[in-house]
Order: structure tokens, then C-alpha cells, then sequence
């Protein structure tokens, strides 16, 4: 199968965030990307998980990006503009993709 | 007195509290008892699709007063002007910094919308009625407080970006307005006063008869998360906090009780705005501070308006707002 | 003509359609009002499993009436048949290509629960009754219209490979057949049939009486999900597709009639048959499209179906039939 | 004789019966029909909370019994006991290892509530009544049968290793103890009793008028879900596994009624004991016996109890005990 | 810690597709995958999102799959076969695994 | 953007090991992780998911954790300790971080 370098950005961010990172994104021509949905977790500010919980102030999201490798800078100033006071994570990994012309 | 000890006495035994008790209790032993959060979700929706339908129907039914639209702008001044109170108190009495105590004083500006109808089933207990349009009034309350934190973080913050950002944000009194709590109470409302009591006879058996059993459940998740907050920041609950979190919603139900009888509300809408006003968010508000005050610890406000200050208000306070209401109001 | 615009004025004010609206506006105006997915499929359970079991209680009530038989025999037909009207329909309509057109022309031949109970509602609200069975007759036109959409495709496009692919589609058909909604709605049908009006005592305070309450919550979410839907996709929404919206419905229903005539249902089986054949599928048919017709474009069909057919039924159409059935036929 | 079967047709034919049977059907046949995870657990949820208050304002309303504690004292003793029986039933009969066996073995000293609230049922559409604080006997048989399996693997088991594990396992029987089930049912059976009537006339409508619809959909549920585990463990299942899932429950109950008969439980609680005794656990003892017994194989303990047990108790066993109880005991 | 080099491949792809897709990686021999819930997400086709969805077409559902370098190949002609006609993305990253004699 | 190399840590485990775990990392200094929940899976022990099911005997969770490179070897450890005996998968993939300084 022919495959072509791409790589795979994701981001850990709070759920209120969660639509000022995306339309950041799509300023910056970023579209394509998944949220996955997060149960909880752990960091600097403790332990918190979404049981039973109402509001969505507790919780985070984790948003996947395939990107070809020219156009993660862009994508990286995008995410950090709105993540920067946030908390949240974000790292870069090399993959690679199968129909790589959608991307 | 004995009044305020027998209702208290009554009402911590009454089903609703207790299984919030349950659920503190099971989140205190780590328990791994838990509401799915689809499930306490939905439960609000319930709880907010019900009371807004029921006030709007019983609206309907008594007609528009004419105090309703003096209620609307008392709760919109509380809502408004609490925030500054409780900041004032929380410099002094904590040492909170000026972006934790503003964020944790527009919590008490802003409303809990269950410890509102914890209320209005203790007054239905007591055979107590009420103006149906306090739901809108609760509805209102909702988001003003919320600018007075912004506006306390811009005013007193040293940290020029703080104050930039809270200022900023992009979109975000919007969101505030058209929150989903705040859209469905008010949606849910308006159209129980639409359809009135033929509505209200066509989905009674679904708001009406088992919405205390509906309560019990969330109380009983609402305990759980509450207990759970509590035990991973207890650390953070020193005694100055504490205390302002059964001493704010003294002042805060003060107010009220104020513009109630300013107004000319009943005995039971007294106490409603009476709970309104001592009572602290713990979905909108949260949310929204995420957003414009990130720097803001969550653990403190969270902890303060739901692990202190609902529960002192769903065991001892309503009882004692009644009391009072029944002794110098009416 | 007075009853007509008398009956669309009080199911208009009816809170099933008014939290319908609200849903629609708390989309359209990007508030963050949401239903968990959980819940929606919960209270897609609920329904089917109500109205399902209702309907098999009321056979076994009422003796399998002769024209069960020809019934099921005309539902199977219309769902066949009517694809092919709206076929034709859309590829002189609209600009539709064959793929996209055979797709959501497979949408109406199926039908949309949700409709069917409101339109029993409405029934209900008129003290008219209707033929138990007819909730079978739901039930099997679900499925029959995929496989004339997939038939279309074959013969009208040109794209041999999408043809190849709609046929070839491995284990599509028992798929179709074996979907959950259907086999809950046969299933629950069955089961009240057995087990009777007894049956239905036991559980009659579960499905009989909250039920309209959880629709008016469930069309809600429904608004939600159409409003996000229509937003999204309104540059897709030439007007002849609009048109096309609207019209399909009212041949759809014409078609019901004239098979209800032939059969000899009551007025509110009449009502019934023409409500289903005016519908058009949102969860079965959608799903069933994205495994064989890939290639056709998922907001056309599920903006046309859920965001203009839906809603149109709901607030004018069966109103409409209601009035068509009592002038003519009954 | 002519008893148990007229009884067992009856409850054959009943809604709960059917809605499992329809379950268990669809995921044969493969039917894509599912209930949600969230939707499941807050079925659960409510089914503890209905079943356990309920027990709790029976018992505040007969007083409490001296037969409570020698009730509480006969399940502690058969939850310890059972697993034993199990083990050595399983080791003759079957070609289980010694964790496999172990792990089985304890699933049938616990109990299984969802049997106990259709046994429940069954007693009152017979009239019967029953000591309320059986639901406390059933949370105390919840936890032991786990020790006991724990202990068997420590004494048989060839693998020094897994003995070690399974007696090093920090923290289990503190979980077990605190498992979510048990600390809901008993939660809501405390309070239950101290809210009394007057508590449950509060929320009678909640958790009395609903329950059998909920249990119907929850009985759907179940049947999906063991449906699909007989599907996809088919293979393990040899028919000396399958004649010891239908041996042991009437060993169990035949133990519970001895135990009953020697305290003098009623009618219907001897039924009850009977239930419990005969029932196997399928939510909290797999639980434990991922994390304390790795090594065995889920696939075996969960298809026992909930694949041939659970339908075995549910459509011919709870009958059969009542005739028992109705004919030897009382 | 002993780890072997694997190969992580991540299928996004649509709900109704999930059971074709794992039948055909079962027929491949491929019999080791978790499948993760998606909550939304964006791509050509526009912006989606689960939130109060009943019908399965809408949404999306990741699958992750751990393997052996040398069977890469085989794993992805089998998702191909059934990706082709569809929306959905396949990403391939070099990963290492404890106890890798379980692949 | 400034990024540093890190480590993604993707632990599949079953659901009654979650807190075991977690517990274990917490213990070894590991305070940063991310759950996501798991919808079904496959593997030695036959397919499975989490549709209608009411214990958490039969779930698994996906536990993220990002690390420094130095701190993996302490992290594997800790995992395997918990892991051992029981079902589950563990990679560690190469990545980049933005703030690194929060790890
Ligand atoms: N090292 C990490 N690896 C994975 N997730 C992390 C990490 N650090 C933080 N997170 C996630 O980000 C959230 C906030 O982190 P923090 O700002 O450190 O409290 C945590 O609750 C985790 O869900
Ligand atoms: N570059 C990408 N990165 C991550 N997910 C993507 C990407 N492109 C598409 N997707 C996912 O695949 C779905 C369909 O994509 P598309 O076919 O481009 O509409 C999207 O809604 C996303 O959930
Ligand atoms: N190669 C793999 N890739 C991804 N997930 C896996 C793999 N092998 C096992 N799993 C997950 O771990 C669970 C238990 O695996 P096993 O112990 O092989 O039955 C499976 O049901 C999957 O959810
Ligand atoms: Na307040
Ligand atoms: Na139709
Ligand atoms: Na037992």
C-alpha cells in the first residue's frame, strides 16, 4: 500500500475549549480532525474524572489531526493561541497515511 | 424557634437529603458507586424541563402579575451585585488572590438551580405557594454575576493579561446567555405558559408525580461529586473559606429577602428568591470560567459553591429562610 | 377548511411541537443546549418499545381484524413503490445526481417513527381510534425501500462501480432486516400481543402515562439535531429541494389514502397510513445508505428527511391528513 | 404438580419473561439492537434504588423482626458455604481447572439481584407477602461467596503463584465491601427505613407505578447481553458445565430453604432466600475476579451465570421454588 | 523493561462500517484491536458531531490495532478493501511493546 | 514552536485495573495521564464490548501518558507491576511536546 509522511497532532484541552480550538483551526485551514471523548485523568491540578458530572467545566477532549508536514507549524500556532493560558497538552508524532492526497 | 429546629429536623430526614447524604458518605469511603455522566446529564435536563414547565403553566394559570417584571430586575441587581459582596469578604476573610476570589464570587452571584427546587419542595410540603415566574427569575440570575467577576478581575487584578483576556473573550457573554441550562429553563417556561394546564394535564404524569424521586437520584450523584471534590481538595478548604461558605449565603438570602418584601413577593416566592440569592452555581458559571478566568483554581470554586455551600443550603439554610420568611415577611 | 387551520392552531400550540421548536432555535442560535447520545437512543428505546407493545395489547384486544393481511401487503408496496415516484420526482425537481437522488429517495419510501406517534397523539387528542396493527405495518416498511433506492442506482447510474457496489453489498439485506429498531418494534408488538391487556396493567404506568411527556423531551432533541443539521447544510437546500420536501409528503400521503380506501381502515387508520407513507426515514435508511451508497452525500438526505420533511409533517401535514381523512374517506 | 406448571406458563408468558426472551433473541440472530452502557447502568441504578428503599419502609413498617439478624447471620453463612459445594460439584462434574472452578464457584455463592427483584414480582402478582429486609440479606450474600473462592484457589491451586496473588490482592475486600451495588442497595434500604411511608409516598410514583416497565427494559437488556455471550462462548460451554448451571441453583435453593425453614421466614421470604441462594452473581463478583483471579477465564464464569443460570432461575426456577415453599414450607 | 518494535495503526472510520471492517481484519488473521468512541469531528464533508444522535450513521469510531512489522502489509490491504469507497482515515506509527510475544 | 522530544506511553488495560494502576503510577512519580474510554475490542480472549453491559468486569480503559524520555524506564516499571498478570497492551511511541517544561 502506498503510504505518504504525515504527521499526527493531539491535543488534550478542557471541553469548554473546546470550540475556540476548533474554529482556530478552521481559520488556520485546519479540517480534518476527530475528538475522541476523555474519562479523566491526572496533571498538576489532581486527579478528576467525568463521573456523574453535569457541567462540562471538569472535563477534556482529545482532538487528533493528520496533517502533512508542511502545514504543522500553522497548525501548532493555531492550537497554541488558544491553549496557551489553558491547560492542556500537546504533542506531534510522525506517522503515516494511507491516501495521502485527502490531506 | 422551634419552628426553624423541627423543620430542620424534618427536612434533613427527608429522602432527597439523605441520599444526597448517601452519596457524600459513598464518595468519603471511595466507594466505587457512580451516576454515568449521560445519566446525570440527563437528569438535569429533566429537573430544569420540569420546573420551567411547571412555572410557566402555573404563570398561566395566575396570570401575570405585576411584580413579576419588578422580580426579573431584582434578580438581575442581586445577580449583579453579590459578586462585589462576596469578593469584598473573600479579600479579607481568605487569602484568596484577587482572580480566585473574583471567580469564586460570581459563583455566588449566579444560582443553583437544584438548591431552587430542593426549595420549592420544602415549600410544597408545607403547603406553601409560590409565584410561578421565580423560575424566570432564576433563569435570570444565571449569567449577570458572571460579568461582575469579569469586571472584578479587570478592576483589581495586578496581572495585566488576566485582565486583558477576561476582557477579551471573544463571544463569550453570548455563550453565557445562550447556555443550555439557561435556554431550556427559559424554552421549558414559555411553553408551559403557551400551553398552560391542557399542556401541563398532557405530560403532568411525566414532570409532575415522580419528580421527587427524579431528585432523590441526582442528589444522590450530586453527593457523589460533591464528596469526591471535597476529599481531593480538602486541602484547599481552610477554615476562612469555609466560614464564607455558610456565611455568604446568610447575606446573600438577606438580600433577597430585602427585595422580596420590597417587591411584595409571598411567603413561599420570598424564600424562593431568599435560595436563589444564597445559593452558588456549579454548571454555567464553572464553565464560563474555565474560559475567561483559566488561571482561576477550579478545585476552590468547585469545592466552595458545591461541597460547602449546597449542602449547608439543602440541609439548614432553606429551612431557615422559611423561618424567617414565615416570621418577618408574607 | 375551518377544522383544518383549527387543528394545525392547537397541534402548533401542543408542547410536543413547541419543544420540537425550541430545539430548533436553541440550534439555530448556537446555543450549547445538548441531549446526551445515550439518551436520545434510550428514548428512541423507550418509544418504540411503547408504541409497540401498545399496538400488539390493542390486537389482541380487538381479534386480528381481515384487513391486517392486506395492510402489511399495502405497506410493503407503498415502500417499494414510493422511491421510485420520488425518484422521478427529484431528477426533474432538482439537480440532483442519480446517487444522491435514488438516496434520498429511498428515505421516503421508509418512514419516520417519531411521525407515526405523533400522529397517534394527534389521534388520540381527537378521540379517534386506529388499527393496533398499523405499528406493524411501520415496521415493515422500513426495509423495502432501501433495496428499490439500491435498485435505482443499478439501472439509472452510470458509475458501474457504485452499481456493482450497491448490489454486491454482502449481508446489507439482513442487516436491513435484522435492524435494531425494527426488530425492538416487531418484538414489543409481539410480546403485547401475547402477553395482553393484563400485560399491559403491569407496565401500563411506564409506557402509558409518561409517554407523551418523554416525547415532547425526545422531539426536542430531535429539533436540536435538525437545526444543527440544517445549519450546516443550508447551501445544500436549493429551493427545489425544499419543494420537493414538501411535496413528496402530500403524494406520499395521497398514496396512503388511497391504500387505507381500498383496505377500509378507519379514519385513524387512515390517518396512520398516510402519515407513514408521508415520512421519510432518519435512523434506518441513513445508516443503510452510508454501507452501500457511499458515494451519496449524507447531509442531502438526512437535512431533507430530518430538516424539512420531518418538521413539516409534524406541524402541517398530519393535521392536514387528519382533515383529508375525515372529509373523504373513513 | 398441576401448580408449577400453570405458574411457570404464567410467568412464561409475562412481559419480563418476553422482553429477555426478545434479547436474548435479537442477539442470536445478530440484530445490530442494543441498550446503551449509560442507559444500562442507570437501570441498574434505579432498580437498587427502588428495590432497596422499598425494603427499608416494608421493614419501618412491620417493625423489625427477630428474624432479621439469624436472616442476616443464614446469608452470610450461605454465601460463605455455597462456593464450596460449587467447587466440588464443578470439579467431578466438569473439566474446570482449579481457578476456573474456583472463580464459578464463587459467581454462585453471590447472588444476583435482578432474579431476586423478578422472584419479587412473581410474589405479588401470587399476593404474597415477604419480610422486607430480605433486600438487606441480599446485599450481606453479595461479598462472602468471594472470600471463599479466593481461599479455595489459596488451598488447591497448584500455582503457588496465583495463590499468592490472590491473597496479596491489597485493597479487594475493601472494594468488595464498598462495591458500588452493595453500597447503594444498602443506602437506599437505611433510608428507606428511616423516611418510612411518609418517605415513600414522596416518591411512589418514581419507584413503585414504573418498576415493571423498568424492569422490561432492563430484562431486554440483559437478555442482548447474555445472548451475546452464549454466542460468542458457545464452545465452552460442555454439557457438564451446562447440567451443573442448572444443578446448582436448585442446590442453592433447596440449601435456602432449609435455612429459611429453620429460621421461619414466611412464604414468600423463604421464596426469596431460595432465589438468592439458587441465583449467581454477574455484576460485582467479575469484577473482583479480573483483578484478584486473572487467570481464569471470564468467558466460562460470565456465560455460566448469566447465560444458564440467570434464564434458568428466571423462567422455570423461581416457580418451581415458589411451589416448593407453598407446598413443604410456610 | 524488554520492548519489540510493532507497528500502531489507527482506523477512523465510519460506525456503520465497524463491523465490516473488523470481519474482514478477523479474516486476515489480524485478531488483536481496540475500538474507541468518537464524539465528532470535521473533515471534507463538513463538521459532525454524536451529540443527541440516535441513528449510527453519523458517527465515527477509531480502531486501534497493535502488530508485528511483518504482517503490516496484509492488515492493510484488508482495512483498504473496505476504507476505498469510504470517508475515514488510516495512520500508521512506529511504536515499541512490552510482552511482545503476545502479537 | 519550541518543542522536546517525549515519550507517548498507551497503556489498554481492563477497567477493574484502572485505580490498581493509576494508584501504581502515582506511586512512581507519574502524576500526568489521560483515560479514554474504550467501546469493545478483540484479542487471545475473544471479542468483546461494552453495549448494554452493567459491571465493569469486561471493559478495558486507554491510559495516555506523556513522559521524558528519562522518566520512561520508571513508568514501564511501574506499569508491568500491575500489568503482569493480567490482559492488556502497552506502546511507547516517539513524540514531541510543546511546554515541555510541564513534564
Ligand atoms: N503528562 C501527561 N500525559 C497525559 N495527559 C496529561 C499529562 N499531563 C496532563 N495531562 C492531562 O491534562 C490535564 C490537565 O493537566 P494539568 O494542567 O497538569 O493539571 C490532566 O488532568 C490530564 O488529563
Ligand atoms: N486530517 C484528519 N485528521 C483527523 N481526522 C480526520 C482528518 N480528516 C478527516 N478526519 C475524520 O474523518 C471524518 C471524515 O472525513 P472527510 O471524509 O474528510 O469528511 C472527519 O469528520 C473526521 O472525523
Ligand atoms: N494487538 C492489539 N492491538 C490493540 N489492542 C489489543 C491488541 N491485543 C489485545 N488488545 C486489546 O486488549 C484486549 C485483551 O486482549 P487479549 O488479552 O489478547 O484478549 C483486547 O480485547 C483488545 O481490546
Ligand atoms: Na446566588
Ligand atoms: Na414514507
Ligand atoms: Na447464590
Amino acid at each position: 500500500m502506498e503510504m505518504k509522511d504525515a504527521k499526527r497532532v493531539e491535543i488534550i484541552i478542557e471541553a469548554p475549549m473546546e470550540n475556540r480550538l476548533t474554529d482556530v483551526l478552521d481559520e488556520a485551514g485546519v479540517t480534518g480532525y476527530t475528538i475522541l471523548p476523555v474519562m479523566g485523568g491526572s496533571g498538576r491540578s489532581g486527579r478528576w474524572s467525568r463521573e456523574g458530572q453535569v457541567s462540562i467545566a471538569g472535563g477534556m477532549v482529545a482532538i487528533i489531526c493528520i496533517i502533512r508536514p508542511d502545514r504543522l507549524e500553522g497548525l501548532l500556532e493555531a492550537a497554541f493561541s488558544v491553549v496557551e493560558r489553558h491547560i492542556g497538552v500537546v504533542t506531534v508524532t510522525d506517522c503515516s497515511v494511507l491516501r495521502a492526497e485527502r490531506f | 424557634m422551634e419552628t426553624i429546629f423541627s423543620l430542620a429536623a424534618e427536612n434533613l430526614l427527608s429522602p432527597i437529603i439523605l441520599f444526597f447524604v448517601l452519596g457524600l458518605g459513598a464518595a468519603f469511603v471511595r466507594s466505587d458507586l457512580s451516576v454515568p455522566e449521560a445519566a446525570a446529564k440527563t437528569l438535569s435536563i429533566y429537573l430544569l424541563f420540569a420546573i420551567g414547565f411547571k412555572g410557566g403553566v402555573s404563570v398561566s394559570n395566575h396570570g401575570v402579575d405585576s411584580t413579576l417584571l419588578l422580580s426579573v430586575l431584582a434578580g438581575l441587581i442581586l445577580s449583579f451585585a453579590i459578586p462585589f459582596v462576596a469578593f469584598g469578604l473573600l479579600r479579607t476573610m481568605t487569602r484568596l488572590g484577587t482572580i480566585d476570589a473574583a471567580a469564586v464570587a460570581g459563583h455566588y452571584g449566579s444560582i443553583s438551580i437544584v438548591t431552587f427546587v430542593a426549595a420549592t419542595s420544602v415549600l410544597q410540603s408545607q403547603g406553601l405557594d409560590s409565584e410561578g415566574y421565580l423560575v424566570a427569575v432564576a433563569a435570570v440570575m444565571e449569567a449577570p454575576a458572571i460579568l461582575s467577576a469579569l469586571w472584578l478581575v479587570a478592576k483589581f487584578s495586578g496581572s495585566k493579561n488576566a485582565a486583558e483576556n477576561a476582557q477579551g473573550t471573544k463571544g463569550l457573554v453570548r455563550e453565557i446567555l445562550l447556555n443550555g441550562s439557561i435556554v431550556l429553563l427559559v424554552g421549558s417556561f414559555v411553553i408551559g405558559f403557551l400551553s398552560g394546564p391542557k399542556g401541563l394535564a398532557d405530560i403532568e404524569s411525566f414532570i409532575v408525580a415522580p419528580f421527587k424521586g427524579v431528585l432523590c437520584l441526582f442528589l444522590l450523584d450530586m453527593g457523589l461529586v460533591a464528596g469526591r471534590g471535597l476529599r481531593s481538595s480538602a486541602h484547599h478548604m481552610r477554615p476562612g473559606l469555609i466560614l464564607f461558605g455558610v456565611l455568604m449565603p446568610l447575606i446573600g438570602a438577606v438580600a433577597g429577602f430585602v427585595a422580596a418584601s420590597l417587591i411584595g413577593l409571598s411567603v413561599g416566592g420570598t424564600v424562593l428568591l431568599m435560595t436563589l440569592s444564597a445559593s452558588a452555581s456549579y454548571i454555567a458559571v464553572p464553565a464560563a470560567m474555565r474560559v475567561a478566568l483559566p488561571e482561576a483554581n477550579p478545585s476552590i470554586y468547585l469545592t466552595m459553591s458545591l461541597g460547602i455551600t449546597f449542602p449547608f443550603n439543602l440541609t439548614l439554610g432553606i429551612p431557615l429562610y422559611l423561618s424567617i420568611a414565615q416570621a418577618f415577611g408574607g
